[in-house]
């Protein structure tokens, strides 16, 4: 798969500012992009719990409801295998669902639903069947929250064919990859990290997006690579910037697609850099990360000068809040992974 | 490997440290205690007082004061020659089974009443999603029975498009479909497709043991909730595998729809009027915007829940012995020689087309092809995987290798 | 980061790219229509006829043929006592909250007769399994008000010690304590604890919303299948988060235990003396092995749902105000005084009581420790994990270099 | 964590054979485990769907039911979420629950107790609240089956911290380490690889197992390192036959313990090949072998002379079985990856 375009590699700094620009923060370009989405194509639904009269717990679907009517923006029972399970019959009838699931931790009572039948109907049925289902999933920590809202669940998809998994880490992202994603005939895991939903950028909604499977370097460097996704990629730039500060140029890599992966970026920079970090919140685990880490240390074998080194939370339940800021990647543990990497 | 076992694995073959030839242990002497055969034969040789029937199993017409039916004698004939045809390609099903030709059948002996009732109740505009025992359902959607074979010689997951027939695929994950019929019926309504005589609605099929299940109880919920144009059928077949209904339920299953709030009915399921008459009130109901409507076809599994099970460890002869005396087709038999004037020409005539179908259905069986290693990467997605595509093409690429050199085709380090 | 929101997120601290400030945006104008209202009103205002009350808003005492109750006037003074004190932390917690010293707090406001009458119908050999809004019922187990702060301040998921309080700690995945309490249930039994008056029971506490959930479903299959001494005891607060009940359900919920074959009542939830009344019942039946039992309390979340929700947005204040003339407090005031005497003397020894329990919460509260780092990784299994062991090793030691050397607290790159 | 015995490095072959030997096959073996626990521990139940009179469809807990009681061996309703929820709160009584989840395709409707109150009750509780539930799973392909009766969803659990994962891959190890297992006071999943059911070895039901949480040196050699679990375990011991027919010495790790893995004996064993081949029927993406990957080519780093290689399912929904022969690694693949990894 070719490298997505990379003109933009600072998404909050629009220098001209075109007419359709404005500025968003997450929760808002992802309200844009569900609007749009239910504009043009009258088989596009939104359902979940709260999504309409409430607007979602984080107002993601604000307004929708009142100017899209019940029978497009649902309210559904309180079940999140119900949620799944008839957006699957609803796809098989021609609709669109984009299912909002109200936090990471409440997706698996749905799993059986998403891996049993979303996942496998348009190949059991070799493509007779299409499910352009997604599934919309705000996720991680850093909000202080009880338990099963901090979760980063994302590698659990990864692991099913069938599923594509896509995590947006900017509001202009947020509003394009949704867009995508809905357009896409395939079932799609939304990653939203919630703790960026109240960030602002700059948004042009006539802009051409790069692809939605595709990776970016959003930061060019020449010390190590840095790869990340969603809610760790603000940290891995903050952490880039201190560093440079010290002379040190990291590359950063915005994953934004984690199934399929697109590593070609990935795999050109650490043939240049020699050294790669990968930053997620999620337990390191046979997870996303490991992933990474199996498949460049295979095409970038003879280009490694360091071990692939991961900064991640732990293989633990999500601690009490009080705690997640250890738990969390932070500045200065991607920094810390990038001086050990270095030291090698 | 080939698709000779389901639950029975077969020994592996393709590996040289392997000298297992014993299958399972043989059936053990673990057999029903006589509370239960007796708890078991009250609990399904009866229907109970609610039971709708219309045709007794020694083949009397009876009238029931909310559901009835007018038939012409052409139309029970061909009730008659649904159910013969079905299950004769459903015997032959476990024949092929038997020789090694499909790796698994699962029959629906017994249960073509119910089933025959249920399809011949469907329009053209309505859908059905079945689970993976509705051979019946399927033949009155116009598959044909070939297209059931690829699931059980492992060559498919389910061939037919289910759009195009209204026939969904078959469902293995228990209940997993109830809730993929209450989400298309309610794109029915969506559609504004319910409402009238116009209307459409959609069926869902799933056993007793399903009923357990979480996504049933949600389908009903979402059902009500959505007013969605659904007609959830249940065949209590009486048993899910080895576990008696008991084991799911203390009282009979169609009470469960009064706690929903909508109806709920327990017809013979071995009587295919009942069955047809019964489906048909409650599709009209669901077109007409009154769904959903819960049934309850009250039948048994004849058979053994697959060509893997072994009925004899967990229920007694007796119990089987009991239902034959109300076997679904038998009973329309009676039924059409005595009222209708069915002559041995007719009987012979749907027999010579059930041989028919069933040397066909075995043909098709022997001449199925393998399908082709690429099949592995096809089609899992609709726009296609940069990940996936390349472990096709390593994958090919690996078996072309030995297509090349035959002579590596056995391994070695070089 | 502090764990000052839910499911409003801070703008976080740790980054010096993020100049973010506002939070989400302001309520809109998409108020409830007229239609929704009066449906709303209708469905909420009135428990209907089969709703077991006696005790009137008035503060009346009535009869029921079927549930009563025979209690002194000392008795009814601990249960008024019970709920002031309730509700005092309550509004504590919240305000709490509101000050940044708790992340989140559920709000039980409305709900105190529901829980104080089924708390205080379980014995010491029960057990409860509630949901995450029971601080009614954690008070009525013995349980320390402030033993319930950890959870909302994010020091701890629960402190107690569910096996020696007899309460389960809180379980916020809605539905899965169902589960939890129909297996703790089988157990009572399997244990031979069920039978006598000496019997044992389990209460498990969920919400209307909740009954949509499939686990709620497969608990009442289960506590049936199993004669499980189980009360389900549903708090139908009319509404989940911003869905009214019909959101779930077109019929009373109550309704749906009879679907399993065992009892369903609806009692009024503001009534204290028909929810002891009723849930005493419902445990002897259980005691005696003739569980389970669904008990549908008939109450109103007064507050919002959370401290992080806005109910303005999805229901009128009419709907609130009718409400509270069945205050549940209220009316056992009125009656205490109309009937058994009760002077100001009581009333402010009560007051006196609430006020002290409140300063030693919030007290409490300021003065909690934060959790040490190692805590994220302690207990994680009963028999340590050597990856957990290491990955906790790399953390503290991680954080020690910091403690050493607070310049490089800032991070950089050597 | 100390590497495990090593004496018995061929299960199948003991010498001398002690009065408590007898030939067995896994299948058998298991039942024995089971027998013996439900004797000695009166709180071991045994709990699924049709494990009672039947015997569960392999046969496994064949004749318990009888010997032991309707309340020690349990019939269940037909619902996976019932079956795990109510183990727990059975477990919260003080009950040890074996579970039996009939395929492993059928394990999703219960994966939400399982992540959100199994492995998360003892963290939550801080120990106050025991869970030793082991959670029995036939998992794996090559029996020929329809879909859902061949997966191999392992790297599911490993991802969940709480949760301990193992599966044996020989009759002698799946009666001890079955036993270990409901000793264990953590949720353990205990995969058992089907189509190894009625394979046979000679079990001395007196012998002293091995640790449970430990991984095992199951062959020496020189020139290469492969690590496998469950099925694949008697694929990869043939494959180092044929190797060592042609002069290759391969060494053969059986990991048993998929979490928390036992990786000192493959660091030990790559510091001497220098090369890693890892063979799993699961699809690679987001794995248990994608962590092992990770972590070696971290630990290990100087001393690979060869990146880590993988044989195993590829990242699609099971295929129809007449296509199962090209979807499992089988020992001519095993064999090419090894032939790529000495060719580095
Ligand atoms: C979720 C799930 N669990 C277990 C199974 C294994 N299984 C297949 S059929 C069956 C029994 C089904 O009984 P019932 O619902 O009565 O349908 P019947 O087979 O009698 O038609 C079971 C347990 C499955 N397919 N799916
Ligand atoms: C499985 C799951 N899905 C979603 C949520 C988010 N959530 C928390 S409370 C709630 C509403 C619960 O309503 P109800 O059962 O009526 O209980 P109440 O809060 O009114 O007491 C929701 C949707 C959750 N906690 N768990
Ligand atoms: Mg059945
Ligand atoms: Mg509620």
């Amino acid at each position: 798969m070719a490298a997505p375009a990379m003109e933009r590699t600072d998404v909050t700094n629009g220098s001209a500012r075109p007419a359709a620009t404005q500025t968003v923060t997450m929760a808002k370009s992802l309200n844009m992009g569900l609007r749009s989405a239910l504009e043009e194509d009258p088989k596009v639904l939104v359902m979940g719990e709260d999504v309409g009269k409430l607007g979602g717990v984080f107002r993601v679907t604000d307004g929708l409801q009142k100017d899209f009517g019940e029978h497009r923006v649902l309210d559904t029972p309180l079940a999140e295998s119900g949620i799944i399970g008839t957006a699957v019959g609803l796809a098989i009838r021609g609709y669109r669902p984009v299912c909002e699931i109200q936090f990471d931790g409440f997706i698996f009572p749905g799993y059986d639903q998403i891996v049993s039948q979303l996942a496998k109907l348009h190949f059991r049925s070799q493509g007779k069947v299409k499910m352009p289902v997604v599934v919309r999933v705000p996720f991680g920590g850093g909000i202080g929250a009880v338990e099963h809202h901090s979760e980063s669940p994302e590698s659990l998809f990864a692991h099913i064919g069938g599923l594509k998994v896509v995590s947006c880490s900017n509001p202009v992202d947020a509003y394009w990859m949704l867009r995508q994603a809905i357009e896409c005939d395939d079932p799609v895991l939304f990653f939203e990290p919630k703790r960026r939903y109240y960030e602002k950028a700059e948004l042009d909604t006539e802009a051409q997006p790069p692809p939605l499977f595709g990776s970016r370097v959003v930061r060019r460097g020449t010390a190590a690579t840095i790869a990340t996704y969603g809610p760790t990629v603000p940290t891995c730039l903050a952490a880039a910037n201190a560093a440079a500060e010290e002379g040190t140029e990291l590359e950063v890599i915005d994953l934004r697609s984690l199934s399929p992966l697109d590593l070609g970026p990935v795999f050109e920079s650490v043939r240049r850099t020699g050294r790669l970090v990968l930053a997620s919140e999620a337990p390191p685990e046979s997870s996303i990360t490991s992933e990474i880490t199996a498949r460049v240390q295979q095409e970038c074998f003879y280009s490694l000068e360091a071990p692939v080194l991961r900064v991640t939370g732990f293989d633990v339940p999500y601690p009490p809040t009080k705690l997640e800021k250890h738990f969390l990647p932070d500045l200065d543990r991607v920094l810390d992974a990038v001086d050990r990497s270095l030291a090698f | 490997m080939s698709p000779e076992h389901w639950t029975r694995p077969a020994h592996p073959a393709d590996e040289p440290d392997n000298g297992v030839t014993s299958g399972p242990p043989a059936a053990t002497a673990a057999k029903p205690t006589r509370e239960q055969v007796i708890a078991g034969l009250r609990a399904t040789s009866e229907g109970g007082a609610d039971l709708v029937q219309l045709l007794t199993p020694e083949g009397e017409r009876v009238t029931h004061p909310d559901f009835d039916i007018d038939l012409t004698a052409a139309q029970l004939r061909d009730l008659y020659r649904d159910m013969v045809l079905v299950r004769r390609f459903d015997r032959e099903g476990n024949a092929l089974q038997r020789q090694g030709q499909l790796g698994i059948w699962v029959p629906l002996l017994g249960q073509e009443a119910a089933q025959i009732g249920a399809g011949r109740a469907l329009r053209a505009g309505d859908m059905a999603f079945p689970s993976y025992r509705e051979h019946g359902v399927a033949w009155c959607r116009g598959l044909d029975p070939t297209e059931l074979l690829g699931i059980f010689r492992g060559t498919d997951h389910g061939s037919w498009d289910p759009l195009s027939t209204g026939f969904h695929l078959y469902t293995i994950v228990i209940g997993n479909q109830a809730l993929n019929a209450a989400g298309y019926a309610m794109g029915q309504k969506f559609d504004g497709k319910v409402g009238d005589d116009d209307g459409e609605a959609t069926m869902v099929f799933f056993g007793d043991g399903a009923t357990s299940q979480g996504d049933v109880h949600e389908a009903m919920v979402w059902g009500s909730v959505y007013d969605a144009p659904l007609v959830l059928f249940c065949q209590n077949n009486q048993w899910a595998i080895s576990e008696p209904l008991e084991r799911q339920t203390r009282v009979p299953l169609y009470q469960r729809a009064a706690g929903y709030g909508f109806p709920g009915i327990r017809v013979d399921g071995n009587d295919v009027l009942a069955s047809l008459a019964v489906s048909k009130w409650a599709l009209e109901e669901c077109r007409h915007g009154n769904g959903p409507v819960l049934i309850e076809a009250f039948t048994y599994r004849m058979d053994a829940h697959t060509t893997t099970d072994d009925p004899t460890r967990y229920r007694l002869s007796d119990e089987l012995e009991a239902w034959k005396l109300k076997d679904p087709i038998e009973r329309l038999r009676v039924h059409l020689v005595r009222e209708h004037d069915a002559d041995q020409a007719f009987f012979d005539e749907v027999q010579a087309e059930s041989d028919e179908l069933a040397a066909r259905f075995r043909e098709f069986c022997f001449a199925m092809p393998e399908p082709d290693p690429s099949r592995i990467f096809s089609e899992v997605y609709a726009e296609p995987s940069p990940a996936v595509t390349a472990q096709r093409d390593e994958l090919l690429g690996y078996l072309d290798g030995f297509a090349e050199q035959p002579a590596a085709a056995q391994g070695g380090v070089h």
